[in-house]
């Protein structure tokens, strides 16, 4: 069961790859939440309650509405046109994920350890290098943003891979998850919205030697 | 003290003999051998014209040279007798006094601001600089040869066994005579008697100089011939009894101003140009000297 | 003696404390006190020491230094003897030359205290014997030299000599870091005394690298080709004075470095002995070459300091080679040769400098070519700087030709040695000395003629005004020495025995009968100064009398006919060398622009020479260029782009993840492939 | 007493927020300080004691909270200065002193953790005060730098976090769920080299953006760039040396595997191609704020250098960390002066300091000097240790190399540093330019002085602690 979320999971990596309109994105990270809300449930069944409890609600509340909703109000309020201008054609990302995805699978075939639950690796690494991917080849921050999140979100994946036996990495994870995201899009992304009208990373470029 | 004597007597009929030679050699009768120093004594009782543009060197200069010339033939040997001055690297202190001279000459010349006798300083100073080296180099393959470093020390023990030590002692005369027609600028480096710019050297030096000073380098010029003479005339020498020394010293000291009169009635003289070339090849013969003498010494197998 | 020289160290500080405080007319006076009292303490030391008690104390140090030995054996005390009077003379010239900077306050408290300190260091830099602390002291002398280098930091071409300058000296600082280094390692001690149990102990091929490694190091300060290339730009740079101090002595102490370690060496020193004197005959005949073609004066006096630098090289090398042969007399006359010319250069050089110090305050400028006559202007300075020119050419009477003369017969003697190679190496070593004094008297007829004599030829004369009486004070202590060690060396060469000796004691020999004869020879060589000095006199007062009833008349100078102002004609610097530069002109690297005269009525014609240094074009130039190059490739990694900067990272890991596989697989087929 | 000490210092920062009143600002301010330093005297005097479970004042930890509040007071008073001198809003005031001391905090806490889950905390609060602090003017270049700070650190947190878990995935086998040093030092046994390494890797990469080394340098360039020059002092000191305790607590426990070899030639490659690139900018940079910065860089290149090579070069490397936190951050406070005489930070526009600010100038000088290494400083003593290790390791090419690329600094430094002292400014109105007094250039003559003192006649007690430092390693 648990296999058969993380797999859906990579799809929305796909998925991702071939979006093109924010609010696309947007979609996914909501349904991702969803996703890490099953996975969690079926994994850490047998943690303590509270804990257990704490780690839903940050899966469901957290990523799955409130930073979503967040970054809606960010682009109506900023007026950032919707779609995601990527430097490279769709099809082309696609190809070059689903072949993160591959490497990743023959990467971890690589790896002999029982210890080790492949599935997890494997999509926790995927998701990883995807958000890497997306993040450095959309032009506009708050892709960048939304790349972050998905990273944190393959993080997440790998924490509940041991969080059986260390419950308190996977709050770890939510502390990071929770800081980053408070701190890159509550603190000032807003900010950068007031500052540049069109938030465009080509505009961030100027501190350099 | 021997030496000194001769020399002066020496430098007395030097010149004198070198002009008359070229004037038999050019079919003339010639004046007689004092003639020179007749002119240099109208000199010393001449008055003297300075320029306005000269400073007081100018003036000191000339004595400087006669003294340094002077101080340096205290330093020449005779024979078995010992100069004045003998200690060990006295030849050392025989150039330097020389170019203590020169250092003068050259400075007093630059000091009249003409616009020829920097060209003469120029070339003095420079052709000085390219003998010195032939000079050490073949005193100090004496001295390698000996195993001595004094003047006297050295012509004292110096004797020729094998055929090659001979062929040593005439290259050895031969770059000493060089050496003193370059140190006197005669032919072929320069010619004394034109006053061109092409050819003069020493000559271009002293245009300003008159009277007593003119009278001064004339006849130190004498007596640097004279202390070459005397150089050479002890290679031949040796350690030969006194009867003998004297003699052979005037013969060679003729011989050599017979020389120097042939040399400049027969010979054209260089070009300016291609002085430099010719003075550096004294260097490399007194290396071939050198290396001579390491092969008589079965220094390198 | 420890109280004295902690004193001594002492005055300094309050000096410098003091400085900044001080009414600026006060500020000379004081450093001049203060220098004054230092040079005081440390004679005292350095006399006592040469009576026969050397001091050897030692601080506690601290856990990073440990034991801090400080000794003041002979060595150190000539060295110190020898700095203390330059910086003394450079003390009372600096106060006059300052004057004129009057308004600059802080500065010359600035440089004032680096004065001092320079000085203190020095000393300090010659009794100390713990690396540590040495590296320490000597990075402060380097420092402090350089802030008094760059008195005049407002001209641009000043600070860049002074960052050459400073950057140079850290490269040498590095070499010396790495030599202590060594021996630290190996020895677990910064005492000097390790370098001697480590090298007695090791192979003489260790000794020797050693050796190679202080000596790079040393070079660097002390100027040996081609490592001299700070040098020609500094000493413009400084104030003369400075120019005078630096080159007389703070150049020396890489001289003295180079002596101390061949001290503690225990090893084979006949390659040293040949590596020093083949490498010191090129320095000095490349630094005169260069000399002959600078047109400005003190450029030209630099490189002569680098053809010193060589001479007192040939003597060194001799020294080594007689240790390396145990051959007592090339010992007593190499060594005692490099000494006494070390001394002897820091006399006629700072007298040059300073004297150049003179031209360059009452006619503002140094280039040679503008310069003419300037005797009937300033006859003592010109007399002083004759009297320099005619030292720095080794000409008796003086003092450069006793120490020259020394080096000599070294090479002479040892010239009919059994080692052929050796012989061929004297030989060599002779004709260098010989071109170095050919070529330095052709420098110094063109340097003082042109500078003093004859007619001035851009500057007008009437602007020049007279030179003052206390811009020449410092000079007639300075030729005194001159003259006393022309004419009475053995005074001087009884000190030098001690010096001497110890290289000797280092080897186990005696040297006292040799020495004893040499100082004999040189003593008469004395005498005969003294007698060519009488003689010159008596035919000069010959002169005097014959002539003194004679008519005289003042003309022009003869001008074959043209009577008109010749000055333009006359011949400036460049043609009177104009034949040299030719001959040399393989070894040079002049860029000369110049413009021939055309047609009947020719406009005007002009032509330049800019003389520049080969070896710093192929030595240091080139390969700065292309290092700067390869690092102006890199600059693409602060692009300031967010996404490059996170894959750097990714990059990084990935790379360490992968390169050992792939080096894994590429093994794996070689193997294979071999196997085939 | 950390129990006591964090609520304390969380209280103040809090107050220092709220605050208004200049007065009890600054009363405040100077209170925070003498806490600071009476906590950090008060650990050192109970040495490898444990509290609250996660935090050990050993040796390391204490040496560098000792360095924190020697360098905290002078940059709390030039904190002040630069606040007086910018006639700032109370808000803004309040906002950079609360910041200010909770960054502080922040890093004493961190160096005391002993979890290394703790440290991975502390780390993140630090990003976001110090992303505060740099936002300090709400200027579009200043968001620039905080943005790609902020973002730079939180890549390099989850880098760190992926370390983490890949930590405990070679703890399974060990079956201990510890994650705290003393625990992993223990059982070092039982890790599985495999994940370990990895392990190694991500975390090792993580605090490289703390630290300032290649590859995650670069955002900490920008930081210190645009934040105030007070702040800057911090960054380029005591948070670069919070990098260096992460990687050295956890290089401690892999020195103790079979790995070490593996993980010492990936720190020799990292320091190299810091002093590198450090090399490459020092040579050209014009702004001088940020020249500083990557001389940083080159240090902790230098740092990381010694303690990859070991033996001598582990103490060099602790030596070195603590002496660059004095020498640096007076550079810095000197540049808050700089920058009041010039109303500028290219080094175009500046020149002649030494004839506005004498001390300050002087102060400039030595300050090149100690952060050049030349022999007078303290950083030589420490630097020639690291040589010496390399020497005896036998990485004699990079010591070569590494010695080049130091020239080339020097040169580049000096150059910047005598254009700014000596020459003449191409256009500068001497009428603007205002009075420093030579008081403000006293803590920097402070701070050099200490680290000479540390370096060259270190006191028994600084010589145990760095000793026990280095005893975290095995020997």
């Amino acid at each position: 069961m648990t296999d058969i979320l993380l797999i859906m999971f990579a799809m929305t990596l796909l998925y991702m790859s071939i979006a093109n309109r924010l609010l696309t994105y947007i979609r996914i990270l909501v349904f991702q939440g969803f996703l890490l809300f099953g996975v969690t449930f079926l994994e850490l069944s047998h943690i303590n309650v509270t804990n257990l409890v704490l780690i839903l609600l940050e899966t469901v509340v957290f990523k799955a509405l409130a930073v979503p909703l967040f970054l809606n109000r960010v682009i109506k309020h900023n007026g950032i046109t919707r779609v995601a201008e990527p430097f490279l054609p769709n099809f082309v990302s696609l190809i070059i994920i689903t072949l993160i995805i591959v490497i990743t699978i023959v990467l971890s075939n690589s790896i002999k350890d029982i210890n080790l639950d492949k599935t997890f690796f494997v999509v926790a690494l995927s998701t990883l290098f995807t958000g890497l991917y997306i993040i450095s080849t959309r032009r506009k921050i708050i892709t960048h943003v939304m790349g972050y999140l998905v990273i944190e979100n393959g993080v997440f994946i790998l924490s509940l891979a041991v969080g059986n036996e260390m419950p308190m990495l996977v709050n770890l994870g939510i502390m990071l998850d929770i800081f980053a995201s408070v701190l890159i899009l509550g603190v000032f992304f807003n900010k950068i919205g007031d500052v540049l009208n069109d938030p465009d990373v080509n505009q961030l470029r100027n501190l350099k030697d | 003290m021997v030496s000194l004597v001769l020399i002066l007597v020496a430098s007395l009929f030097f010149t004198g003999i070198v002009i008359r030679t070229k004037s038999l050699a050019s079919g003339r009768k010639g004046s007689g051998i004092f003639q020179p120093m007749k002119d240099i004594f109208k000199q010393f009782r001449k008055g003297s014209v300075y320029s306005s543009t000269t400073s007081f060197i100018f003036q000191i200069a000339p004595s400087f040279y006669f003294a340094s010339v002077l101080m340096a033939i205290l330093a020449i040997p005779l024979g078995k007798y010992p100069g004045l001055i003998s200690f060990q690297g006295d030849f050392v202190l025989f150039a330097y006094l020389l170019a203590f001279g020169k250092f003068f000459m050259i400075i007093s010349a630059l000091d009249t601001g003409s616009s020829f006798e920097g060209m003469g300083a120029s070339r003095e100073s420079l052709f000085s600089m390219l003998v010195e080296p032939a000079f050490f180099i073949v005193m100090g393959s004496f001295a390698l040869l000996t195993g001595e470093t004094s003047f006297h020390e050295i012509f004292s023990t110096l004797h020729y066994g094998s055929n090659i030590s001979y062929l040593l002692g005439g290259l050895a005369t031969f770059v000493f005579i060089m050496i003193a027609m370059i140190e006197n600028s005669r032919m072929p480096i320069d010619d004394p008697k034109t006053h061109l710019e092409l050819t003069m050297v020493h000559e271009a030096m002293i245009l300003d100089n008159s009277g007593f000073d003119l009278g001064l380098i004339l006849h130190t010029t004498n007596m640097k011939f004279a202390m070459y003479g005397a150089i050479i005339s002890n290679f031949f020498i040796g350690d030969l009894a006194s009867m003998y020394t004297i003699p052979i010293f005037f013969a060679v000291q003729i011989g050599f101003a017979i020389t120097v009169g042939l040399i400049e009635s027969f010979m054209a003289c260089f070009r300016m140009g291609h002085n430099p070339q010719f003075i550096f090849i004294l260097t490399s013969v007194s290396l071939l000297i050198f290396f001579g003498v390491l092969l008589l010494l079965e220094r390198f197998v | 003696m420890k109280t004295l020289i902690e004193l001594f160290n002492l005055t300094a500080i309050a000096t410098i404390v003091a400085l900044p405080f001080l009414k600026v007319k006060g500020k000379g006076i004081v450093t001049l006190i203060a220098i004054c009292l230092q040079v005081a303490l440390v004679s005292i030391i350095s006399i006592k020491v040469f009576s026969g008690t050397p001091i050897d104390y030692s601080y506690l140090g601290s856990y990073i230094t440990g034991a801090i030995p400080v000794r003041v054996d002979y060595l150190s005390s000539w060295f110190i003897l020898t700095i203390s009077f330059t910086f003394l003379t450079g003390a009372v010239y600096g106060l006059h030359y300052m004057k004129r900077y009057i308004d600059q306050s802080a500065n010359i408290s600035l440089h004032a205290s680096a004065y001092i300190l320079t000085f203190t260091s020095l000393i300090n830099l010659c009794i100390v014997q713990n690396g540590l602390v040495f590296l320490v002291i000597w990075e402060i002398m380097a420092l402090s030299s350089f802030i008094i280098i760059i008195f005049e930091h407002y001209k641009k071409e000043t600070l860049k000599a002074g960052i050459n300058f400073l950057i140079q000296s850290h490269v040498s600082i590095l070499f010396l870091t790495l030599a202590f280094m060594w021996v630290k390692i190996k020895t677990g001690t910064f005492d000097f005394s390790g370098i001697t149990t480590y090298t007695s102990t090791e192979p003489a091929l260790i000794g020797v690298g050693l050796f190679i490694l202080f000596f790079l190091g040393f070079a660097i300060k002390a100027g040996f080709v081609p490592f001299h290339t700070w040098l020609p730009l500094a000493h413009p740079a400084a104030p003369a004075h400075i120019s005078g101090v630096m080159s007389g002595v703070i150049i020396k102490i890489g001289i003295f470095g180079i002596l101390r370690v061949l001290l503690l060496l225990k090893t084979n020193f006949v390659p040293i002995g040949y590596f020093i004197l083949i490498l010191s005959v090129i320095t000095g005949v490349y630094g005169v070459m260069l000399a002959i073609i600078q047109h400005n004066l003190k450029k030209l006096l630099a490189y002569h300091s680098i053809e010193n630098i060589g001479i007192i090289g040939i003597g060194i090398g001799l020294g080594c080679l007689g240790l390396g042969y145990n051959n007592q007399l090339l010992i007593v006359l190499g060594f005692s040769g490099a000494l006494l010319h070390t001394l002897n250069h820091s006399l006629f050089k700072s007298l040059l400098f300073y004297s150049s110090g003179n031209v360059y305050q009452l006619t503002h400028t140094l280039d040679i070519e503008s310069l003419g006559g300037l005797i009937k202007k300033m006859p003592k300075t010109a007399i002083f700087f004759l009297i320099g020119s005619l030292a720095i050419c080794g000409l008796p009477p003086f003092n450069g030709f006793i120490s020259e003369f020394l080096i000599y017969l070294g090479l002479f003697k040892s010239l009919s040695s059994v080692d052929f190679s050796l012989t061929v190496l004297m030989m060599f070593a002779i004709l260098g000395l010989v071109l170095i004094g050919g070529l330095a008297l052709i420098c110094f007829t063109k340097a003082f003629s042109i500078v003093f004599l004859g007619e001035s030829r851009h500057i007008s004369m009437d602007k020049v005004e007279n030179e003052k009486p206390a811009s020449t004070l410092s000079f007639y202590a300075i030729v005194m020495l001159i003259m006393a060690i022309g004419v009475v060396p053995m005074l001087f060469l009884k000190v030098l025995a001690l010096p001497v000796g110890q290289f000797a004691a280092n080897i186990s020999i005696d040297t006292a009968f040799e020495y004893s004869e040499i100082a004999s020879t040189a003593s008469m060589v004395g005498i005969y100064s003294a007698v060519f000095i009488l003689l010159v006199v008596f035919v000069f007062l010959i002169r005097k009398m014959v002539t003194k009833n004679r008519p005289v008349s003042i003309a022009n100078t003869w001008g074959c006919g043209y009577n008109g102002s010749s000055k333009k004609m006359q011949y400036t610097a460049s043609s009177f060398i104009r034949t040299y530069r030719k001959l040399a002109s393989s070894f040079l690297d002049i860029d000369k622009h110049k413009k021939e005269a055309k047609g009947i009525f020719p406009k005007v014609v002009h032509q330049e020479t800019h003389p520049y240094d080969k070896i710093e074009r192929w030595l240091i130039d080139k390969p700065i260029y292309n290092l700067r190059q390869l690092l102006s490739r890199f600059t693409f990694l602060q692009n300031g782009n967010v996404q490059s900067y996170i894959l750097y990272g990714f990059i990084f890991i990935a790379l360490v993840i992968l390169v050992p596989e792939i080096i894994e697989k590429i093994k794996f087929l070689i193997n294979f492939l071999n196997q085939l | 007493m950390i129990s006591l000490f964090l609520p304390g210092a969380i209280l103040i920062s809090v107050l220092l927020y709220f605050n208004k009143s200049k007065i009890v600002n600054y009363t405040l301010v100077v209170f925070y300080a003498l806490f600071l330093l009476t906590f950090a005297v008060y650990q050192s005097f109970h040495l490898n004691s444990i509290e609250l479970g996660y935090f050990k004042s050993d040796g390391l930890g204490i040496l560098l909270l000792l360095t924190l509040s020697a360098v905290t007071i002078p940059a709390l008073f030039h904190g002040y200065r630069y606040i007086a001198t910018h006639d700032e809003s109370k808000k803004s005031r309040g906002l950079f002193f609360a910041a200010m001391t909770m960054l502080i905090t922040a890093i004493g806490a961190a160096y005391l953790s002993n979890h290394i889950a703790v440290t991975w905390i502390f780390v993140e609060i630090t990003t976001l005060c110090a992303s505060v602090l740099i936002y300090h003017h709400r200027t579009t270049a200043a968001l620039e730098g905080v943005w790609k700070y902020v973002f730079i650190c939180a890549i390099s947190i989850t880098f760190v976090f992926i370390g983490i878990l890949f930590l405990s995935l070679s703890l399974k086998q060990a079956g201990v769920e510890d994650l705290s040093f003393d625990a992993l030092e223990k059982n070092y046994a039982q890790l599985n080299p495999f994940w370990l390494k990895f392990a190694f890797l991500f975390i090792f990469t993580g605090f490289t953006a703390k630290l300032g080394l290649v590859p995650m340098y670069t955002a900490g360039i920008d930081a210190k760039d645009k934040a105030p020059a007070p702040a800057g002092a911090l960054f380029s000191s005591v948070l670069m040396n919070l990098g260096f305790v992460g990687i050295y607590r956890f290089y401690a426990i892999v020195a103790r595997t079979e790995i070490l070899p593996w993980a010492n030639t990936i720190i020799l490659i990292a320091a190299f191609l810091s002093i590198f690139v450090a090399t490459v900018y020092m040579t050209r940079i014009k702004n001088i704020k940020r020249m500083f910065a990557y001389s940083s860089i080159e240090h902790m290149g230098l740092v990381m250098l010694g303690l990859a090579a070991g033996g001598i070069g582990v103490y060099a490397a602790i030596l070195h960390i603590v002496l660059h936190s004095f020498v640096k951050p007076s550079l810095f406070f000197q540049f808050n002066q700089v920058y009041r005489v010039y109303q500028s930070k290219s080094i175009y526009d500046v020149g002649n300091y030494f004839k506005y600010n004498k001390a300050g100038a002087i102060a400039l000088l030595l300050g090149f000097i100690s952060c050049t290494a030349m022999p007078p400083s303290g950083l030589f003593v420490s630097e020639f240790m690291i040589f010496q290790s390399l020497f005896e390791s036998h990485h004699l090419i990079i010591l070569f190399v590494v010695l080049l690329l130091l020239t080339m600094i020097i040169w580049g430094f000096g150059s910047n540093i005598f254009k700014l002292l000596f020459t003449p400014p191409i256009s500068i109105d001497e009428t603007k330019i205002p009075k420093i007094s030579a008081w403000e250039s006293a803590s920097q003559y402070i701070l050099l002085a200490i680290a000479v003192y540390l370096a060259y006649n270190p006191p028994a007690q600084f010589v145990h602690l760095t000793k026990d430092a280095v005893n975290l390693l095995p020997q």
